[in-house]
């Protein structure tokens, strides 16, 4: 029985945590997380979670108690953000490497410097190569159904790959909207018992895992890795075809919206995107064939499909909600360009809503107008820091006594 | 609560491994480190097995009658710690390839 | 669609609000809605903003209200905190503000240009139902009279949101509907 | 899974690749015969990773996992709150790091573990600097020593492990050392007994860092004890308990004599060392007698 329940990100998160019945949960209370690890902790104590939780000292210890309780064969919850999920870092890496297949709310939030407590991609985006699948919801319902498939797929005996399911700080973390909620033992049904699998600590079946591996192996561990995640691109496939037949809604590697006859389109990622589709609504109304395409998986990276729905549309802006300094591209947009290797298409790398700065309606009118503008031959640049203040060098002039 | 014995696991008698686990037990031919070896003199050993305990390759074994220490060659790595330790300085390092 | 602002003071629980506000339709009016909170540093006394978007089908966009249909006040007091409640409005944005003052009220009406007004002591309404300055439920109260919610949605909403004080809350919530004026 | 191309020596592989007069066998060895099979270590990177193996190769007979050089003590309560979970209270968790591992980087996932009264073996090999790496200074390398990270010897004190996890309130913790196997068999075997997080700091010399004969490890360990260099000590129910008192306390000379680590010590160093190993002996005694 499914049943409209009302949750904030967080709380959405927190559900599908809930649904998938962990044993163990060690949580970094972190803004804009916080809420996660405090739900968790009251779950706990009220018994509506039947777990052990360990109340951790920073994320790091949270990764590493992840890694090494779901290695005893549980089920493990931790969700972090941010310069917590930089701090994990490191231990990510070894739950990639020891196929440990912990599933991980990232509220997205920006990495300092400048402090921020606002919502980018850029934690997340430093964290794309560490072997982690990566979903991006782009609703509140979306972080539920996303979470609810990733245990299934990260958890897959040919995947074995850990998650992170993405979700914009604020705007999905901290907004209220109605969700659909399977009933526990719809989910339960779904999800299924943590079966421990590969590697794992047992007394009674002994292995020691992540001794050092010299370099004559270690190429087809990464290998090893590498055939996990392009399993991991046809499981997910799979397992949303499942979701949707058991519970009615639809979830898509990357969903395109509007493409089919687009001339002009914008690739999105995140909650940006409902403002992108408002806006591709608003630009069809009046006759112009505009379209979206959204990428809900990052990682492993659905090129195929990707090149499949843009090959034929002339001009795309690729929007990223982080930086990627020093790069020729934000990450998305690098990504994409390689996915459309051989094409004709313009496609235009656009970077704005960094630290919580709002991508607005007024920001897709104004990318579409711009990509317009290069379809009709009428210019050839776009503004790619499609927000920045025109002041940006010299937002802060000071009195100085230094002699410099 | 599910006990452990009792948890499923995907264990068949032979199976793929992904990723870096170490499984088959092994020991390092640490007695070709050996520049020196230890030899006992009999008469003054009185078995008490100091050298053994503090043996960090654990390779003398005690004897109760007949010679009192035999020492596991493939293991010994000639540190000298059991001769160093030895209350009644029966055990002397001579060279190795030298002696009996 | 209606685009709403609500602007606060930290410890109002404005945000709150907005939530409950998000529930209300959602559940009892089997509308939807977005919110989007604008949090910064959290501490009491600084302004609060909470953007929320209600629809009779799913709401698309997720961003900030830029030209709010209904503006609600948390604290008459903002007009003189720097605190431009009447950006992006026009002269069609409803106004409902915690007020029982009507020079206040006036200024509201000079300074912004809003034509439709509803006004409501949350203040006292809080006071006298809950016993605590917290005037969000006897806002959201205040703002079943600009239509886009019913009372009855707010009531219920209230009162399952705030679990041992819920009946209070939902009385502070009546009471205020009951106590608001078109000024 | 584990399948035997060798005999062990009780829980451990009789041919491990750690330098000749290194005692850490003797301690995996001893702490292993005492747990049991039924343990799961945990082991970072350094000289104790001799014991994770290498490639498909093993060198203990216990499951385990090598974790990252700061995190044995959080990975290690990971395990223990799985098995909880799983209704298992038997099976031991034990962490075997170095003092790098412990004091220096590791320190703060110790803490946590320890204020949490995590259920947990934690036993930290001090050999007082990174030797895996090249001898680099740790934060348990001690006054006037000399390392490739010290060149002119240390200028400060070492940490004071087990006043920080006395800190800690845990329900037991000990030092021992290599030169004292009755006792630290005697320790461990107390620590096996009690619930919650336990901690064991144990003297390992090392000959190639702090330069003297191999065959002299246990003799440079027992003269540490003498003179109040490691001091053996209990702490049990929030009591401190001193082993023997130290025949020659504060008198280092024979001890730094023995060690190229603190061959340019000058005279006043010697005595502040003398004098440091005295106040923290006698400040302890004030301690137990509490």
């Amino acid at each position: 029985m499914m049943a409209i329940k009302m949750f904030d990100g967080n709380g959405a998160a927190v559900e599908a945590i809930r649904l998938a019945r962990p044993g163990v949960i060690a949580a970094y209370p972190i803004t804009p997380q916080s809420s996660i690890a405090e739900h968790l902790a009251d779950a706990v104590a009220e018994g509506a979670i039947k777990a052990e939780y360990v109340r951790v000292e920073s994320e790091h210890s949270a990764m590493s108690i992840s890694i090494g309780a779901q290695l005893t064969g549980v089920r493990v919850a931790t969700a972090t953000a941010s310069v917590g999920l930089a701090l994990m870092h490191e231990v990510c890496g070894v739950a990639a490497g020891c196929r440990v297949p912990i599933v991980m709310p990232v509220v997205n939030r920006s990495l300092v410097a400048p402090w921020s407590l606002w919502c980018d991609h850029s934690d997340t985006m430093a964290e794309r190569d560490t072997g982690w699948l990566q979903f991006y919801a782009s609703t509140v319902q979306e972080i539920l159904d996303l979470q609810l498939c990733a245990y299934r797929i990260s958890e897959h005996e040919d995947v074995m790959i850990p998650s992170m399911v993405c979700f914009d700080g604020f705007y999905l973390s901290h907004s209220m909207q109605r969700v659909d909620t399977p009933s526990d033992e719809e989910a339960w049904d779904f999800v299924k018992p943590y079966v421990k699998k590969n590697m794992y600590l047992d007394t009674k079946d002994v292995m020691f895992i992540n001794d050092l591996c010299p370099t004559v192996e270690h190429t087809e561990m990464k290998y090893q890795q590498m055939m996990g995640f392009k399993r991991a691109a046809q499981v997910s496939d799979e397992i949303f075809a499942e979701y949707e037949k058991r519970f009615g809604r639809k979830l898509k590697q990357v969903e395109a919206y509007r493409l089919e006859d687009a001339e002009v389109a914008v690739v999105t990622i995140g909650s940006m995107s409902g403002t992108g589709k408002y806006v591709v609504e608003q630009l069809r109304e009046k006759g112009i064939k505009a379209g979206l395409l959204r990428i809900c998986m990052f990682r492993p990276f659905p090129d195929q499909k990707i090149h499949e729905a843009l090959k034929n549309i002339p001009v795309i802006g690729v929007i990223d909600r982080s930086c990627g300094l020093g790069g020729a591209q934000g990450p998305v947009c690098s990504e994409v360009k390689a996915a459309m290797y051989g094409e004709n298409s313009k496609i235009y790398g656009y970077i704005g809503g960094i630290a919580g700065r709002d991508i607005s309606d007024g920001s897709f009118r104004k990318i579409f107008d711009e990509l317009l503008g290069i379809k009709e031959g009428k210019s050839e640049t776009v503004s790619t820091w499609f927000d920045v203040e025109e002041n940006a060098m010299n937002i802060r002039e000071v009195e100085t006594n230094a002699n410099v | 609560m599910e006990k452990q014995q009792d948890m499923p696991t995907s264990t068949p008698a032979k199976r793929r491994v992904l990723g870096p686990c170490s499984h088959i037990l092994v020991a390092a031919h640490t007695g070709s480190w050996r520049m020196e070896r230890p030899q006992v003199e009999e008469e003054a050993c009185i078995r008490c097995g100091i050298c053994s305990k503090y043996c960090p390759t654990a390779c003398i074994t005690v004897n109760k009658e007949g010679c009192p220490l035999e020492f596991d060659w493939h293991y010994c790595k000639g540190c000298g710690i059991c001769a160093n330790e030895c209350p009644r300085q029966a055990l002397s390092m001579i060279p190795e390839g030298s002696g009996e | 669609m209606h685009k709403i602002k609500f602007y606060g003071i930290g410890g109002q629980g404005a945000v709150t609000a907005a939530k409950i506000l998000s529930i209300a339709v959602s559940l009892h009016q089997n509308e939807y809605a977005i919110t989007v909170p604008a949090y910064g540093h959290e501490r009491r006394g600084a302004p609060v903003f909470a953007h929320i978007i209600v629809d009779d089908k799913p709401v698309l966009l997720n961003c900030y209200v830029y030209e709010p249909d209904i503006v609600v006040v948390f604290d008459e007091n903002l007009i003189d905190m720097g605190v431009d409640v009447g950006e992006g409005c026009t002269e069609n944005t409803i106004l409902v503000i915690n007020s029982g003052n009507e020079e206040m009220i006036r200024r509201y009406k000079d300074t912004y240009g809003f034509k439709k007004v509803f006004a409501c002591n949350a203040t006292e309404a809080a006071l006298k139902n809950i016993g605590l300055n917290i005037p969000n439920s006897a806002m959201l109260g205040a703002l079943a009279h600009s239509g886009v919610v019913e009372i009855g949605a707010v009531v219920s909403a209230v009162t399952e949101s705030f679990g041992k004080v819920g009946e209070k809350n939902g009385k502070a919530a009546r009471y205020a509907y009951e106590h608001t004026c078109e000024a | 899974m584990l399948t035997y191309k060798t005999q062990p020596k009780g829980a451990v592989s009789p041919g491990i690749n750690t330098c000749q007069g290194c005692m850490i066998d003797v301690i995996f060895r001893n702490v292993l015969d005492i747990m049991g099979e039924d343990t799961v270590l945990v082991i970072p990177p350094g000289c104790s990773a001799q014991f994770s193996g290498c490639g498909p190769e093993a060198s203990v007979t216990v499951p385990g996992i090598q974790g990252n050089l700061e995190n044995s003590a959080a990975i290690a309560a990971g395990i223990a709150a799985g098995f909880k979970y799983q209704g298992n209270d038997h099976t031991q968790v034990v962490s075997i790091a170095g003092d790098g591992a412990t004091v220096d980087i590791g320190i703060q996932s110790l803490s946590g573990a320890m204020e949490r009264n995590d259920n947990i073996l934690y036993i930290c090999y001090d050999n007082e600097a990174y030797m895996n790496t090249g001898i680099q200074g740790s934060s348990s390398t001690p006054l006037a020593a000399s390392t490739t990270t010290t060149p002119a010897g240390k200028p400060v004190n070492s940490k004071d492990l087990m006043q920080i996890v006395m800190a800690h309130h845990v329900p037991y913790a000990a030092s021992a050392s290599i030169a004292n196997l009755p006792d630290l068999r005697k320790k461990v075997k107390k620590a096996k007994e009690i619930k919650g997080c336990r901690v064991l700091h144990i003297m390992s010399p090392c000959p190639t860092g702090w330069g003297y004969k191999m065959s002299k490890t246990v003799e440079v360990a027992r003269e540490a004890i003498q003179n109040g260099s490691w001091v053996l000590m209990e702490y049990e129910d929030g009591r401190v308990k001193l082993g023997k008192k130290p025949s020659q306390l504060g008198d280092v000379e024979k001890y730094f004599s023995m060690q190229k680590r603190f061959k340019g010590v000058t005279q006043e160093e010697k005595e502040e060392v003398s004098r440091h190993l005295i106040e923290r002996y006698e400040y302890l005694e004030k301690l137990a007698a509490l």
